[in-house]
C-alpha cells in the first residue's frame, strides 16, 4: 500500500490492488507451461496471446474510462462492427487506393467518434441512463451497418492498408504495439491530466464534482466519445486482422469487455478505475482461452471452467484489494 | 433559545447502571480509533459524550449499535456481559441509535422508514393502516402533524429527515436511545422540540445517549457528561451542574478556547460591492430576493429549516437555474443556471451536506482539496502533481486539518475535518466570493473557532462572504448584515449588530403567522 | 390449398413462371448475425421479388423461440397462404408448425428439421452430416496415405446441433481411412470469431496437414489468421461455399483447396416450393404432379477443378 | 401525482411514472391500427402479443426485485435454457409420466432456485460484484446446459405436461394466466410485504437498511433465488410453448429484461422498482416486434428504429416521471 514505492505507484496507484489479478494469471501460466509446456510457453504462443488480447484490449482502454466515471458503454462492439463497415465500403476503398490508405483509418475514427459522440450526448443532455442509451445504440449501429453492408462481409482490397496493419517492428506485430500505446497513452490521460482528474470525480460524486465547477456534461460526452474512438481504433486494428469489414464484427463483445475491466478493478459504479488492471484482466482472458484451446478443451467444458476461474479472480482480486480501504459500498 | 428550562434533577446514584462500556477498544486500518473508553449510562438520564471532531464518538456508539466489533473491552447490558455482532443484536436488546450520518432511505415513505426492519406485518404483509396510524401518532408526539405518514422521504429536506430518523428512533420502544449530534441540521424551534420529546423519553426511564458540539445544549439538556479526547475517556459521568464550559472545553481540547466569535471589522461603506443580487426567485421555492453583498463584509442568511437559505445560495451559485432575477459579481452579470459561470467569476460554495455534494470520499485529501484548481497545476492539460499536492498541503496546514497527510481519503477524516478541506478547496482558488451553507455543521468548539477565525481573517482580505447557519447566534455572531427569510420570502434586512436572536426569532414567527 | 387430391394446374417450366394469383407468403428465420444465414435472407428476398404474384412477409430473425414462434402465430392470425420457416431450432418450433398446418396453412420446413413430419408440407433441407462427410472424404483422398496426418477442425457455434451433424459426418469419414481430429476449436460463424479461433489453433497445432473449417464466412477471418502466422503446410476445406472461398480455390495459391457447398439457396428453393404449393402447381421437372414432401440438397465438393460451375452461383458473404 | 387517487396509487405509487410509457404504448398501438388495421387490433393478434411477452414478463418480474435492491442478474436467460434442459431429461420426463408431469415443474423450479442460490452467495457472502458473479453464471449455466444435453435438442414427451401448459381458462391461454398470476403477485410482494419495503430499502441505502436490523447478506441471497425461481417458471413455460428443452433457450435474454425493466421505470441504480412499469415495458417491446412484423419491416430497419423507439420511449417515461423527485443522484 506505500505510495512512495514507485513500482507500486506504477501498478494503479497501489500495488496491492492489482497482485490478486498477477496472481490469478500467474497460475494460470503455470497451468499453461505444465499441460502444454514449450508449445505454451514459446515466442509465437505469446504474440498470439497479445496479439487476440491487443483488439479487445484497446476497447477495454475506452472503457475504463467511461466505468470509472460511473458510465457504461454497451454499444463498443457495435459500433467497431459499424466503423470496419463503413472504412471498408468500396467507395472508401477506392477513394484510399486512389489517395493513401490513411483515409481508411480515418473514416473508422469519425464513424467511433460520431457514434459516441450520440450516446454521449443522448446520456449528458437527454438524461437517458447509459445503460439504455448505449443498448439502444448497439442494436442500432449493428442495424445500420447490416443495411449499408447489405449483411455481406467486405474484403479489404488495398494492399498498403493491409501490409501496413500486418507489419511487424522490432519483431513484434504493430496490433500489439498499437495495444501498448494505446494502453500507455490511457494510463498517462486516466492518471496524469485533468481529463483523467475529472473522470474520477465524476464517478466518485458526481453532484460534487459538478459544484466544484467541473462541467459535468460536457466532459460525459467527451468520455464516450472517448470510448467510441477506441471502438474506432479497434476497427482498424480488427480490418487488419481479419482483412474484412462486416456488421458481425464486434459481436458480443459489450459483456466481456466490461467483464474485463471490471474483473482488472475498476469498480462498476466509479470513482475507481486501472488501466494496468484493465489489461491484466485483458490478457487473463486472453491467456486463458489461448490454455484452453492449447488443451483442446470441448467448448462446454470450457465455458464452465471459464464462469468459475472469473469467479476465482474477482475473489483473488479481492483479497487483496480490500485491505486498507476500508468498507466498500456497493456490495451488491 | 425557546427551549431555556432548568436541566431535570440527576437520578438517583443508587441506580444500577442500564450500560456500561469497559476499556473499550477499536482500530481501523492504521487508526486507534478508541483506546480505553469508559461509559455509564443510567435509566432516565440524558447522558451527554463530549469529544472533539475524530475523538471517537461516533466509533463508539456505533460499537453500542452492533455497528462496528469492539477489539477490545466490555459492554454490560444490566449488568450482563453482551456481545453485538450487528446492528439487530443491540435493537433487540433496547438500544436504538439516530446514526451521525442519515440513514434514512430516500425511496421509501415516513412510514416506511420509520418502522424499517420492525414493520407492522402479519406473515410478512404489511398491515399498511396500522403502520400509518402509528406513524401519525410517533409524529404527533414530536410535533410533527404536518408530516404525512405516505410523503416520500427523498422528497423531505434534512431536517425532516432528522425527524423522521427520531421517530424511528422512538418507534423501537427502546430502554437506551442514542443520538449522535441529531441537533446538527435543525434549527432552534425544533432543537426545542427535541428537547421537550427527550425529556418526555427520560420521564419514562428511557436513558439517552447525546451527543453534540453545542456546549450549550449540553447544558440544558444533559445530566451527566463524559469526555472522550483521542480516543481515550478524559472524564467519566461528571454531573452537568458542576461543570463548567472551560472545564469541558479543556477537557476535550487540552486547551483552553475563549472568544467564540471574533470580534468584527466591518468594511468600509466604500468598499466595492462584490455580490449583487437581483429580485432573485425559484419558483416553488423563493421569490424577489435582493441583497449586496461588498468586499470584506460577511453577509448571513437566516431563517428556520426549509426557509429557502440552502436553494438561494445555490441558485446564486448556478447550480439551480434562476427563474428570474439577476447575479452580478464585481460587475459581471453571470449566466444563470451555470456553476462554471459562476467559478470563473469567482464564486465558491461549501455545500450543505459534506458528504453527498462536497467530498469525493474515496480520493485522497489533496485530491479534495484541489477538486476546483487541479487544472492551474496542468500544462496543456498535464497535471503538475507535485505541485498540486505541495499547495494542498500548505493550505491543510494552514487550516490545521487534522491528521495532516494529504494522501488519506477523505472518507477517513473526522466531520470538522472534511469541513476544514471544503474550505480549503475554495481558499486554493482565491475565490471572491465565498458561499457558506452550514460552515460549521458537526464542527466542535475548538475547530469552530478555528473556522470563525478563518471566516473573518477571509473577509479582512477583502472576500466577501455568504453565511447559512441553523444557529441563529451565529449567524447573528459572525455577520456584519443579516437578512431573515421566512418560507422563501424576504423579511429583513438589517446590522447584525442591531439584531439579536429573540428579535429574528420574533420576525420569524411572526412571518410564519401571516 | 392444402386439397392434396386437387388436379395441379400444370407442372411445366412455364406455367409454373406464369403469373398466378397472388399469394401472401410469411418467412421467418433466425437472426442474420453471420454471412451464411445473411445470405440466405438476401436470396430468399430476392427470389421473392422475381414473382409479381408473391407478397413475402419477412419477421425479425430472432434467436429466441419463443419469439420466433410468435411471429408464427402471427402469420396463421393473418392466414398468410404459406409459411417458410427456418426455425432457430427444429424441435422448438414443431409444435407451433403444426398448428399452422392445422390451420390450413402449408408450412415449408428449410435446413433446420421439425420433429415431427406433420409439421410440414415440405421440407428442404442441407445436409450437414454429409457435408461433414464430404469433408472428411476429400481430406482422406489427400492425406489419408500418412497415418499419422494431423487434421484440424474449425467448428461452428458448437451449441447448434447442425454443428454436432457436421461434426459427427466428419469424424465417420475420417475413421474410414483411419484418421482423426486432433485438435478442434470452435468458432461462431463470425469473421471476427474464425480469425480469433485460428490463430488459437495455430499457436496449439505448430504442425497441421488438413484442416476443415465448416464455415466460410468465418473461413475469411481463418485465412486471415493462416496468413498472419505465414502457415501453408496444410490443405485447408472449407464449407457453405462463398463466392469468396470460390475465388480463392480458382486462385490456386491459397491453403484452401476445397470448399464443400451447403446451399444458401434453401429458403429461396422454400419460397419457390410455397408459391408452387398455394398455387396448386406441382414441381416441373418431376413427373410426379405433387410437391415433393422432402428435398435434401446435396454436399458437393468444390475443387480448382470444378470451382467454374459453381462460383456463377455461389453467394458474396 | 395525486396520492389519493386510487387508480394512481396502483400504477406504481403515483400514476405519473407510469404515464409517459402509457403514452408510448398508446401511440404504438395507434401505429399498429393505422398501418395494420383488423389485423393489428384483433383478439388473436393481441393474445399472440401477450402469449410472446408472458414468458419474458415473467423472469423481467424477478429481475425487478433484484434491480430494485440495486444488484443485476445477466444469467436469467441461460438460468433457464439449463432448467429446460434439467426438466426434460429423458430420465426425468420418464420418471414424470410414471407418477406426475408436475414432476418437471418442480425439477425446473429446483435447477432455477439452485443456480439462483449460488449466484446469491457468491455475491452476498463473496462480496463478488453481481454483474460479473451473475455474468460467470450465464457463461457456465450455458456450458453445463450443453454438457448435459449433448447439444442436442430434447423433446417433451410427457403428454400431460403440455396439453396442460396448452391449455386454455375463459379464452386465455395458461402462459398468459401465470404472466399475470406471477405479475400481481410481484406486485404484492414488492409494494405490501416486508420482503418488497427491505428490497426497496437494500436498493435506496445499504448501510440505512442494514442499521435498521434487516439481515442483508441473507436478503441478498433470497433476491437471487427469486429471480432463479422466475427463470425457472419462465422455463417451464417455455417447455411448454417449445415442446422442447435446450440449451440455446434464453440466448441473450439478459439486456433484453434488464431494458424492459429499466425502461419500464425501474432504476438501475437501486432504491425504486414498479411491477406496473415492468409489465408495460415487456409490453412495449413485444408490441414492437408485433408491429414490425405486421408491418414486413426489413430486419435491420427494425433494428435502428428499435433503437430509436427505445430511447425515446425512456424519454418520454422521464419527461413525465422527473417532476416532483426532486434532485436526483446518477444522472450518469
Ligand atoms: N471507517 C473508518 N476507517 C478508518 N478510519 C476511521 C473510520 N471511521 C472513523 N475513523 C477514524 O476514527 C477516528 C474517530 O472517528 P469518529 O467518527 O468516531 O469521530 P467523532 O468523534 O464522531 O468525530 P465528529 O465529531 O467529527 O463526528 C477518526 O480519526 C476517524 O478518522
Ligand atoms: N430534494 C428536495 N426535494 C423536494 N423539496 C426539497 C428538496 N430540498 C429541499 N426542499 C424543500 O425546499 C424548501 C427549501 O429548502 P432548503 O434546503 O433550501 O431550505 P433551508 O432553509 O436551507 O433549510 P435546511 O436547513 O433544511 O437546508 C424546503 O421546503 C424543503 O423542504
Ligand atoms: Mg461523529
Ligand atoms: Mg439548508
Amino acid at each position: 500500500m506505500s505510495r512512495s514505492n514507485p513500482l507500486g505507484k506504477f501498478l494503479g496507484g497501489s500495488a496491492g490492488r492489482n497482485i490478486g489479478l498477477i496472481i490469478a494469471l500467474a497460475l494460470l501460466f503455470i497451468v499453461g507451461a505444465v499441460t502444454s509446456g514449450e508449445r505454451f510457453l514459446n515466442l509465437d504462443n505469446m504474440l498470439t496471446i497479445l496479439r487476440y488480447a491487443s483488439i479487445f484490449g484497446v476497447i477495454a482502454i475506452g472503457a475504463t474510462f467511461v466505468i470509472t466515471a460511473g458510465g457504461i458503454d454497451l454499444s463498443v462492439g457495435s459500433v467497431m462492427g459499424l466503423t470496419t463497415v463503413l472504412a471498408t465500403l468500396t467507395s472508401v476503398q477506392l477513394a484510399a487506393t486512389n489517395s493513401s490508405w490513411l483515409l481508411m483509418v480515418v473514416v473508422a475514427l469519425a464513424v467511433g467518434v460520431g457514434a459516441g459522440l450520440i450516446n454521449g450526448v443522448i446520456i449528458a443532455y437527454g438524461n437517458v441512463v447509459a445503460f439504455i442509451a448505449t443498448l439502444a445504440m448497439l442494436v442500432a449501429a449493428r442495424g445500420v451497418a447490416e443495411l449499408i453492408s447489405g449483411r455481406s462481409t467486405q474484403i479489404v482490397t488495398n494492399r498498403d492498408f493491409l501490409s501496413v496493419m500486418r507489419s511487424n517492428f522490432l519483431g513484434v506485430p504493430l496490433l500489439i504495439w498499437i495495444f501498448l500505446l494505446v494502453a500507455v497513452a490511457g494510463w498517462f490521460l486516466l492518471n496524469r491530466t485533468t481529463f483523467g482528474r475529472r473522470t474520477v470525480a465524476i464517478g466518485g460524486n458526481l453532484e460534487a464534482a459538478r459544484l466544484a465547477g467541473i462541467k459535468v456534461k460536457r466532459h460525459i460526452v467527451l468520455l464516450y466519445v472517448l470510448s467510441g474512438l477506441t471502438a474506432g481504433i479497434a476497427g482498424i486494428m480488427m480490418m487488419g486482422r481479419t482483412t474484412a469489414g462486416t456488421s458481425t464484427h464486434g459481436l458480443l463483445y459489450e459483456l466481456e469487455v466490461i467483464a474485463a475491466v471490471v474483473v482488472g478493478g475498476t469498480l462498476l459504479i466509479g470513482g475507481r478505475g486501472t488501466i494496468v488492471g484493465t489489461v491484466l484482466g485483458v490478457l487473463l482472458f486472453s491467456t486463458l482461452i489461448n490454455v484452453f484451446t492449447q488443451n483442446n478443451l470441448d467448448t462446454s467444458v470450457q465455458a464452465v471452467a471459464r464462469g468459475a476461474i472469473i469467479v476465482v479472480a474477482v475473489l483473488l482480486q479481492q483479497r487483496f484489494a480490500v485491505r486498507g480501504t476500508g468498507r466498500r459500498k456497493g456490495a451488491l | 433559545m425557546t427551549a431555556s428550562g432548568a436541566p431535570a434533577a440527576p437520578p438517583q446514584p443508587v441506580q444500577r447502571p442500564l450500560l456500561e462500556v469497559r476499556n473499550l477498544s477499536k482500530s481501523f486500518a492504521g487508526v486507534r480509533a478508541l483506546r480505553g473508553v469508559e461509559l455509564d449510562v443510567l435509566p432516565g438520564e440524558v447522558h451527554c459524550v463530549l469529544g472533539q471532531n475524530g475523538a471517537g464518538k461516533s466509533t463508539l456508539i456505533k460499537a453500542l449499535s452492533g455497528v462496528y466489533v469492539p477489539d477490545g473491552g466490555e459492554i454490560r447490558w444490566n449488568g450482563e456481559p453482551v456481545e453485538l455482532a450487528r446492528p439487530a443484536d443491540a435493537l433487540a436488546l433496547g438500544i436504538a441509535t439516530m446514526y451521525q450520518e442519515l440513514d434514512v432511505v430516500d425511496g421509501l415513505s415516513v412510514t416506511e422508514n420509520i418502522f424499517l426492519g420492525h414493520e407492522d406485518a402479519r406473515g410478512g404483509v404489511l398491515r399498511i393502516r396500522d403502520g400509518r396510524r402509528r406513524t401519525r401518532e410517533l409524529l404527533a408526539l414530536l410535533g410533527h402533524d404536518d408530516l404525512s405518514p405516505s410523503a416520500e422521504v427523498g422528497s423531505l429536506s434534512a431536517a425532516g429527515k432528522q425527524i423522521v430518523s427520531l421517530a424511528r428512533a422512538l418507534s423501537r420502544n427502546a430502554r437506551l436511545i442514542i443520538m449522535d449530534e441529531p441537533s446538527a441540521i435543525l434549527d432552534s424551534g425544533e432543537v426545542a422540540n427535541l428537547f421537550r420529546v427527550i425529556r418526555e423519553l427520560t420521564g419514562q426511564g428511557i436513558a439517552v445517549v447525546y451527543i453534540s458540539h453545542r456546549l450549550e445544549e449540553i447544558r440544558q439538556i444533559g445530566n451527566r457528561i463524559s469526555v472522550i479526547k483521542d480516543g481515550y475517556s478524559t472524564a467519566s459521568s461528571l454531573p452537568v451542574v458542576e461543570t463548567s464550559r472551560a472545564d469541558l472545553v479543556r477537557l476535550m481540547t487540552g486547551r483552553d478556547v475563549a472568544n467564540v466569535f471574533p470580534p468584527r471589522k466591518p468594511p468600509s461603506s466604500d468598499a466595492p460591492v462584490a455580490l449583487q443580487v437581483e429580485g432573485l426567485g425559484l419558483a416553488g421555492s423563493f421569490r424577489d430576493v435582493s441583497f449586496t453583498v461588498r468586499a470584506g463584509e460577511i453577509f448571513g442568511l437566516a431563517g428556520l429549516v426549509g426557509s429557502g437559505r440552502s436553494e438561494i445560495l445555490e441558485t446564486v451559485y448556478g447550480a439551480r437555474r434562476a427563474t428570474s432575477g439577476t447575479v452580478t459579481v464585481e460587475g459581471r452579470t453571470l449566466r444563470p443556471g451555470s456553476v462554471r459561470a459562476a467559478v470563473n467569476a469567482g464564486l465558491g460554495l461549501s455545500p450543505e451536506e459534506r458528504k453527498s455534494q462536497g467530498l469525493l470520499l474515496e480520493e485522497p485529501i489533496y485530491r479534495n482539496v484541489t477538486l476546483s484548481t487541479f487544472a492551474r497545476f496542468a500544462r496543456h492539460g498535464w497535471l503538475n502533481e507535485r505541485a498540486e499536492k505541495a499547495a494542498a498541503r500548505k493550505q491543510a496546514e494552514a487550516l490545521q486539518l487534522s491528521p495532516p497527510d494529504p494522501d488519506r481519503a477523505a472518507r477517513t477524516l473526522s466531520g470538522g475535518n472534511q469541513q476544514k478541506v471544503l474550505l480549503a478547496r475554495w481558499l486554493i482558488h482565491g475565490t471572491r466570493v465565498l458561499l457558506l451553507d452550514e460552515p460549521t455543521r458537526g464542527v466542535d468548539v475548538g475547530a469552530k473557532t478555528e473556522i470563525y477565525a478563518l471566516i473573518r481573517s477571509l473577509a479582512a482580505q477583502g472576500v466577501a462572504i455568504v453565511v447559512v447557519s441553523s444557529e441563529i447566534e451565529e449567524v447573528i455572531g459572525l455577520a456584519d448584515r443579516i437578512l431573515v427569510l421566512d418560507a422563501g420570502r424576504v423579511l429583513a434586512t438589517g446590522n447584525a449588530d442591531e439584531m439579536d436572536e429573540h428579535a429574528v426569532l420574533d420576525l420569524v414567527l411572526k412571518g410564519s403567522a401571516q | 390449398g392444402e386439397d392434396t387430391n386437387a388436379e395441379p394446374t400444370n407442372n411445366s417450366v412455364e406455367g409454373n413462371q406464369s403469373e398466378g394469383e397472388t399469394v401472401v407468403i410469411g418467412f421467418s428465420g433466425p437472426a442474420a448475425d453471420h454471412g451464411w444465414l445473411g445470405a440466405i435472407n438476401s436470396a430468399a428476398t430476392a427470389e421473392a421479388e422475381k414473382y409479381p404474384d408473391i407478397d413475402l412477409r419477412v419477421a425479425e430473425g430472432t434467436n429466441d423461440a419463443n419469439l420466433q414462434i410468435s411471429q408464427v402465430e402471427q402469420f396463421i392470425n393473418d392466414q398468410v397462404d404459406a409459411i417458410v420457416l427456418l426455425p432457430t431450432d427444429g424441435a422448438a418450433l414443431t409444435d407451433v408448425a403444426i398448428r399452422a398446418m392445422e390451420a390450413g396453412i402449408p408450412v415449408i420446413n428449410v435446413d433446420r428439421e421439425f420433429s415431427s413430419p406433420f409439421a410440414a408440407r415440405a421440407t428442404v433441407l442441407g445436409d450437414n452430416y454429409g457435408m461433414g462427410v464430404s469433408a472428411g472424404t476429400y481430406i482422406c483422398e489427400q492425406v489419408g496415405d500418412q497415418p499419422d496426418a494431423v487434421v484440424a477442425e474449425i467448428a461452428g457455434i458448437d451449441a447448434l446441433p447442425l454443428t454436432q451433424d457436421r461434426s459427427e459426418g466428419f469424424k465417420d469419414a475420417l475413421a474410414g481411412c483411419g484418421l482423426e481430429v486432433t485438435n478442434r476449436v470452435s468458432a461462431d460463424f463470425t469473421v471476427q470469431g474464425g480469425e480469433a479461433a485460428a490463430s488459437q489453433l495455430l499457436a496449439a497445432a505448430p504442425e497441421i496437414d488438413a484442416l476443415w473449417n465448416h464455415d466460410d464466412d468465418q473461413g475469411i477471418g481463418v485465412l486471415a489468421a493462416i496468413d498472419a502466422a505465414g502457415r501453408d503446410e496444410f490443405i485447408m476445406v472449407g464449407g457453405a461455399g462463398s463466392a469468396n472461398a470460390m475465388r480463392e480455390i480458382e486462385s490456386g495459391d491459397s491453403v484452401l483447396q476445397a470448399t464443400i457447398i451447403y446451399p444458401h439457396t434453401q429458403a429461396a428453393d422454400g419460397i419457390r416450393l410455397a408459391r408452387l404449393l398455394a398455387q396448386d402447381k406441382a414441381m416441373s421437372d418431376l413427373v410426379e404432379i405433387e410437391v415433393p414432401n422432402r428435398v435434401v440438397l446435396n454436399a458437393p465438393v468444390v475443387t480448382s477443378e470444378n470451382v467454374d460451375e459453381y462460383l456463377p452461383t455461389a453467394f458474396e458473404s
